[in-house]
């Protein structure tokens, strides 16, 4: 392989890590920019979505096989079960906290994830699951670059959940309602908008995603495991703030650039995989301490 | 400022007062009480045997960790996600000066203190600026940037860690067997109680309060909020680095792996549980950390979901904790 | 008043404490130190199986000098902290000997608890190498130590022709322990290792990683941590069309991999101790467990089936519970033979022969190589 | 020279310029009022005096120091307190405790001096606390010093907020609409306890009012500003009668209360 070539598969890798980077960034930005709460469980909810879309799937395979129709329908029910759990635990968990001290709901969030991780540990007594799938090696050779058709789908799955998602927001009047409760709460009560149905809403657009990306990782990857929703969690978070937390089209921008980084970050001499993650958490905290409102995050005036 | 001091229990008090068990609440009665407990502690090993001292001597530990990491979460009001950091610093502050460099074990404690104030600066210094939630992110980014070190250098060991590290001697006296050890971490435990209740009563804690309570306002009471977290988190960082030091030439043996976010999580659970920034909370939610897979061995896989949905509960229907709150 | 119930919530827990540790009399108590919590709870529950079916045949067919085996576990739920608790728990009930250890890390700080106690100590799994310096004296690894599976791992590569290989371990001390062994050795040997690299264990994503290694082209790939992730790297491997020699070490040996990776292990080669599956002589032992605990056993099973004979039989060769003459008696065993072969030790107290075989993963299933 | 002086003030929200080169001076030992209509920048004026917004434009000199841009805990240390238009207690804490707030940046045992409790320590506390409780005497509700803050009646909480300001020993005392929500006994108080502040303890006073009656009874200069802008400057009387603030004030001020 030549450098170029090196280059171009680590452009490919980059990218398709970065599109799941991005989907959960998405759930992530979108809860914090409407209620200001930075959800722990988030990376969970990922998790969820992928052992739910395994079991819907081991039900559904029999009956439509598990190739690409069978993952399809098993990731649509999922998105929607698991939707509507995010719904839940907003319900249950973070409804009554909005008015708490931070730090309150902060905590209550970090249960929620812990939660969510150890009853599934509990559930599967930890083992890794095999998420055996009938999709192929088969791809595309441009050159010495090679891309399997399954990583095709996967990226334009990803890109056409995220772009219905933009449509969503900027298009209907729920995206609306969603953009002007994220900038005054109190406002929108007061014009007649059903905030805590919309927050809900939120939440289900959001954790479904999460969910879709869960699924799509499991049949991509080939197994799922509890604890598999923490480091993407972290990363997610990690994309979201890169992009400028709160806003959606900086989640996506914010994912697919930390997935290119993290690609191209294994090439550069020193850091290696050895340090590369030392590589990501401090780009982070570099982030956060100089530019926290990343990219295309606004900068928020606070009154007294 | 006594009076300020005997003022506060003498007319507050426990919440839901009345029943048989009335008696509790005279300042003499809880005393007599307190005096049995610390009776208790102080003679169990003559009564015991090693593996109660040894789960103990956990306890104590534990007990020292929380009372540090509440100073953070409690008094100051900043959520730390990577306080196992700290922990590991002085773990391996000693760890490596005893095993690599032959230094006296006690001569490690003031290196460990040294270093741990500069991790909690570095950490710190630039963060605390920053919103409370992007602050558990960072914290969570500087324990996980911590272990990595740890598992990548040559000199910690890399992720095998450190083996044979001395086993401290005190004039002559080694302290080896558990019973040893039980004494030192009561000894911390009870230093760390100490140093916790005169930091709460004093105007440092009464700084943190301002600053947990209302930022802006604090700032604008002349407060330095930075200047104020940062000494919080200072402080939280010797506990943990004092700790680890402890911890280290007790084990003989550490490696990164200890020092993973779930010991993180852990602490901030003993916490938590029992009630943020109280004291005997957290003492409380150390013995229930500790003793809980011990007693309760069936459920030892299952301890962290049990705890989680313990502190939900807890967050949703009493924030303030188990240990019921002061009234005035 | 609820001061009060808090009070005597804990002094309950403290007392309940004391009754649990109490030491109860029994004739020959031999402690068993496994995972039975935490994430390596199958394998420990596994070996303590196979320890207590030990116990029971030998209980059965007559006790250890006349008296009867009653086992009793300290969970260390391969943590080093709990480790420690589990160790003194044991010695505080008075054991006379002690049969485990699967997760090195966590066997590691008891070695110096129970030298302390002079308990013997047969270490049926974790077989890091740093065990051997922190061991006292009276510590007996039956299993090979990594030493030994670094053998069998260059012997292969070699005999398959492999100039460059590249090495990857999962951060934590058993598989970096393996990793930088191989490395050495194979540099030693005048060869080259292209690439030494780390996975960081829950990862998902190794494409980075697989275009790094594609790219140094090596003929070998060597990943020397748990199955779990190894799957994923295989297939990640295979799919970006890397076709030279892959292998993986014994932590690696699962009928998981094959699963997860499906079609991408065939070829796999994997380096194994004695597992029931590929031993002639563990066949009655093999229906046994399935028959007491309506499982199949798992990878250590047969080495902890092992320990505890090894254990009885030295008791029998010291002809009393004599802590020093029980360890003198391990130290010279010499006809001693196991399900999983026959035992004789090194004077580190190691076992004096390699008991590693080369599996290859053939239509999904792991095979005897050769 | 002035204690306070404010020079060409700017400041910018997004585009939107909340303040227009605003210039103002406060005399030592004076009683001086800022007013102005609703949305006329008053309390955005405070915040950038005492540090919590950052002026775009001009400077201010408070006793002949720079102090333009600081961070507002510096600015209470250089002697300028404020209080809050909705107040801002620390709820949850004691009558005294909120006092004590005050006096921290006039204190300075550490760590160390308060885990041995030192003997400059315990002098330290002791006088804390008795500072603390002449301000509190002061105000008047000494006696509700150990009651937690948020159990106190409206006026009172505002009275616990100027003993919080008082005890960090202000030279000038910024006070944000203090009438607001009193009734015509507590403002008689109130003015009273304004004009005792400067006498007795010789703080200059500074103060936002809507109450036109009460300001043009105690201030001994006036400036209004109108849209970030100053229209007009002066003493009562003069203010009074400057048309400028009859048409833009005055006539605003009607529609308001229809």
């Amino acid at each position: 392989m030549t450098l170029q070539d090196i280059l171009l598969q680590q452009l490919a890798n980059g990218l398709i890590l970065g599109s799941f980077y991005a989907l959960v960034a998405l759930g992530y930005t979108m809860v914090y920019g409407i209620i200001k709460l930075l959800n722990f469980a988030h990376g969970d909810l990922y998790m969820i979505g992928a052992f739910l879309g395994f079991l819907v799937l081991s039900v559904l395979s029999p009956l439509i096989g598990d190739s690409w129709v069978g993952i399809m329908c098993s990731m649509v029910l999922s998105m929607i079960a698991v939707g509507l759990l995010g719904v839940l635990i907003q319900r249950i968990a973070y409804q009554p906290m909005l008015s708490a001290p931070r730090l309150s709901i902060l905590i209550t969030a970090l249960a929620v994830s812990m939660i969510l991780s150890n009853g599934v540990l509990a559930f599967t007594d930890g083992e890794y699951l095999a998420f055996s799938t009938d999709l192929g090696y088969e791809g595309l050779e441009f050159g010495n670059v090679f891309i399997t058709y399954t990583q095709m789908v996967l990226v334009g799955a990803a890109a056409l959940l995220m772009s219905a998602l933009y449509l969503f927001v900027h298009r209907t009047m729920y995206g609306k309602a969603m953009r002007a409760i994220a900038i005054d709460k109190d406002a929108c009560r007061l014009m007649g908008i059903h905030v805590n149905r919309i927050i809900a809403l939120t939440f289900f657009i959001g954790t479904s995603l999460a969910a879709s990306a869960g699924i799509m990782a499991g049949a991509y990857y080939g197994s799922i495991h509890f604890f598999m929703g923490f480091v993407i969690g972290l990363k997610a978070f990690t994309a979201a703030v890169i992009g400028g937390i709160g806003s959606i089209p900086g989640a996506m921008l914010g994912g697919l650039l930390l997935g290119l980084l993290e690609s191209f970050g294994t090439q550069i001499p020193f850091i290696g995989t050895e340090w590369k993650d030392v590589f990501s958490f401090g780009i982070l905290i570099l982030l956060l301490v100089f530019k926290p409102t990343g990219i295309l995050g606004r900068t928020e005036i606070e009154r007294m | 400022m006594d009076r300020l001091d005997s003022a506060a229990p003498g007319n507050g008090d426990v919440a839901g007062t009345g029943g048989p068990l009335r008696w509790l609440e005279s300042q003499k009665n809880r005393l007599i009480v307190l005096t049995f407990l610390a009776g208790l502690a102080m003679f169990l090993p003559l009564i015991s045997n090693n593996y109660v001292l040894e789960v103990m001597t956990n306890v104590w530990f534990y007990v020292m960790l929380c009372l540090g990491l509440n100073i953070v979460v409690g008094y100051a009001g900043l959520l730390d996600l990577g306080y196992a950091a700290f922990f590991a610093v002085g773990a391996y502050t000693t760890g490596i000066l005893t095993s690599h460099f032959g230094v006296n074990f006690w001569l490690t404690i003031p290196a460990a203190v040294l270093f741990s104030i500069c991790a909690g600066v570095i950490i710190g210094g630039p963060t605390l600026r920053l919103r409370s939630d992007y602050l558990a992110i960072v914290t969570l980014g500087f324990g996980e940037i911590v272990r990595i070190i740890a598992r990548n250098l040559e000199i910690t060991g890399g992720a095998s860690g450190l083996i044979g590290i001395e086993k401290p001697s005190l004039f002559g006296f080694e302290i080896s067997q558990i019973s040893h050890f039980y004494y030192v971490f009561l000894l911390l435990a009870c230093l760390a109680c100490f140093v916790s209740y005169r930091l709460q009563h004093s105007r440092l804690g009464r700084a943190w309060q301002y600053v947990r309570e209302d930022e802006d306002a604090a700032e604008a009471m002349g407060i330095d909020r930075v200047a104020i977290k940062l000494y919080a988190y200072v402080i939280g960082a010797i506990f943990g680095g004092v700790a680890g030091c402890f911890f280290a030439a007790k084990m003989t043996a550490i490696s990164p792996e200890t020092f993973m976010f779930q010991q993180s999580v852990l602490i901030l659970l003993g916490v938590v549980l029992g009630g943020m920034g109280k004291i005997p909370g957290v003492i409380i939610g150390a013995f229930a950390l500790v003793l809980f897979p011990e007693v309760f061995r069936d459920l030892g896989s299952s301890r962290i979901l049990v705890f989680a949905i313990v502190m939900l509960v807890i967050m949703l229907y009493r924030p303030e904790g188990i240990w019921p709150e002061k009234k005035t | 008043m609820r001061k009060t119930l808090m009070l005597s919530a804990v002094s309950g827990v403290i007392t309940s404490l004391f009754l649990f540790g109490q030491v109860m009399a029994a004739d020959l108590k031999i402690g068993i130190m496994v995972p039975t919590t935490g994430s390596e709870a199958t394998s420990g529950k596994d070996m303590e199986n196979a320890i207590k079916l030990a116990a029971m045949e030998i209980n059965e067919s007559g006790g250890v000098l006349g008296m009867k085996i009653d086992t009793m576990t300290g969970d260390d739920a391969c943590d080093p902290q709990q480790g420690t608790a589990a160790a003194t728990k044991l010695v505080s009930a008075d054991v006379a000997a002690v049969v485990g250890g699967y997760c090195s890390g966590a066997t590691l700080p008891t070695l110096k608890i129970y030298g302390d106690a002079n308990v013997p100590f047969v270490i049926a799994a974790a077989n890091s190498t740093k065990l051997i310096d922190a061991n006292m004296g009276n510590a007996y690894q039956i299993n090979s130590t990594g030493f030994d599976q670094t053998a069998t791992a260059v012997a292969l590569f070699e005999k398959q022709g492999a100039e460059k290989i590249a090495v990857i371990h999962q951060g934590d001390g058993y598989s970096e322990d393996l990793a930088k062994l191989t490395r050495d050795k194979w540099t030693e040997m005048g060869k080259e290792v292209v690439a030494y690299e780390v996975v960081n264990k829950g990862e998902q994503d190794h494409s980075a990683l697989v275009t790094r290694i594609k790219s140094k082209a090596p003929d070998a790939v060597f990943w020397t941590a748990y199955y779990a992730d190894g799957a994923l790297l295989i297939k990640q491997l295979r799919q970006a069309g890397y076709r030279n020699l892959i292998a993986v070490g014994d932590g690696s040996n699962s009928p998981k991999l094959l699963e997860i990776a499906g079609k991408a292990a065939e070829g796999v080669y994997c380096f194994s101790n004695p597992t029931v599956d590929y031993l002639p002589a563990a066949k009655d032992f093999h229906a046994n467990y399935k028959k007491t605990f309506d499982q199949e056993p798992d990878a250590y099973a047969a080495l902890a089936y092992d320990g505890m004979k090894l254990m009885a039989d030295a008791i029998e060769r010291a002809g009393s519970t004599d802590q020093d003459a029980i360890i003198k008696a391990l130290g010279e065993t010499t006809s001693f033979t196991g399900i999983a072969g026959p035992v004789s030790f090194t004077d580190k107290n190691t076992l004096a022969r390699s008991n590693f075989v080369t599996l290859i993963a053939k239509d999904g299933k792991w095979t005897l190589s050769e | 020279m002035a204690l306070l002086e404010v020079k060409n003030l700017g400041l910018n929200f997004a585009g939107l310029q909340v303040i227009k080169e605003l210039s103002f001076s406060v005399q030592p030992g004076s009683i001086a009022s800022l007013i102005g209509p609703n949305g006329a920048g008053k309390t955005s004026v405070f915040n950038c005096l005492t540090g919590f917004y950052k002026p775009s434009s001009g400077q201010i000199v408070f006793d002949g120091k720079q102090i333009t841009r600081k961070r507002p805990y510096k600015i209470t240390r250089s002697g300028m307190a404020r209080t809050f238009q909705n107040l801002r207690l620390f709820k949850k804490m004691t009558v005294l405790e909120n006092v004590m707030s005050g006096m921290h940046c006039r204190t300075r045992t550490g760590a160390i001096g308060a885990i041995l409790r030192t003997g400059s320590q315990k002098r330290e506390e002791a006088e804390i606390k008795d500072f603390c409780e002449f301000c509190l005497d002061f105000v008047g509700i000494l006696d509700e010093k150990d009651r937690t803050a948020s159990n106190l009646s409206y006026g009172h909480q505002r009275r616990v907020e100027w003993a919080r300001a008082l005890a960090t020993r202000p030279k000038l005392l910024l006070l944000d609409e203090p009438a607001a929500g009193l009734n015509f006994d507590e403002k008689q108080q109130l003015i009273e306890l304004i004009k005792r502040i400067r006498d007795e303890l010789s703080i200059t006073i500074l103060l936002i009012e809507h109450d036109m009656g009460l300001v043009m009874k105690i201030s001994e200069m006036i400036t209004v500003i109108d849209y970030g802008q100053k229209i007009a400057q002066g003493n009562a009387e003069e203010v009074q009668n400057d048309p400028r603030v009859i048409e833009a004030y005055l006539g605003r001020e009607e529609d308001e209360v229809a």
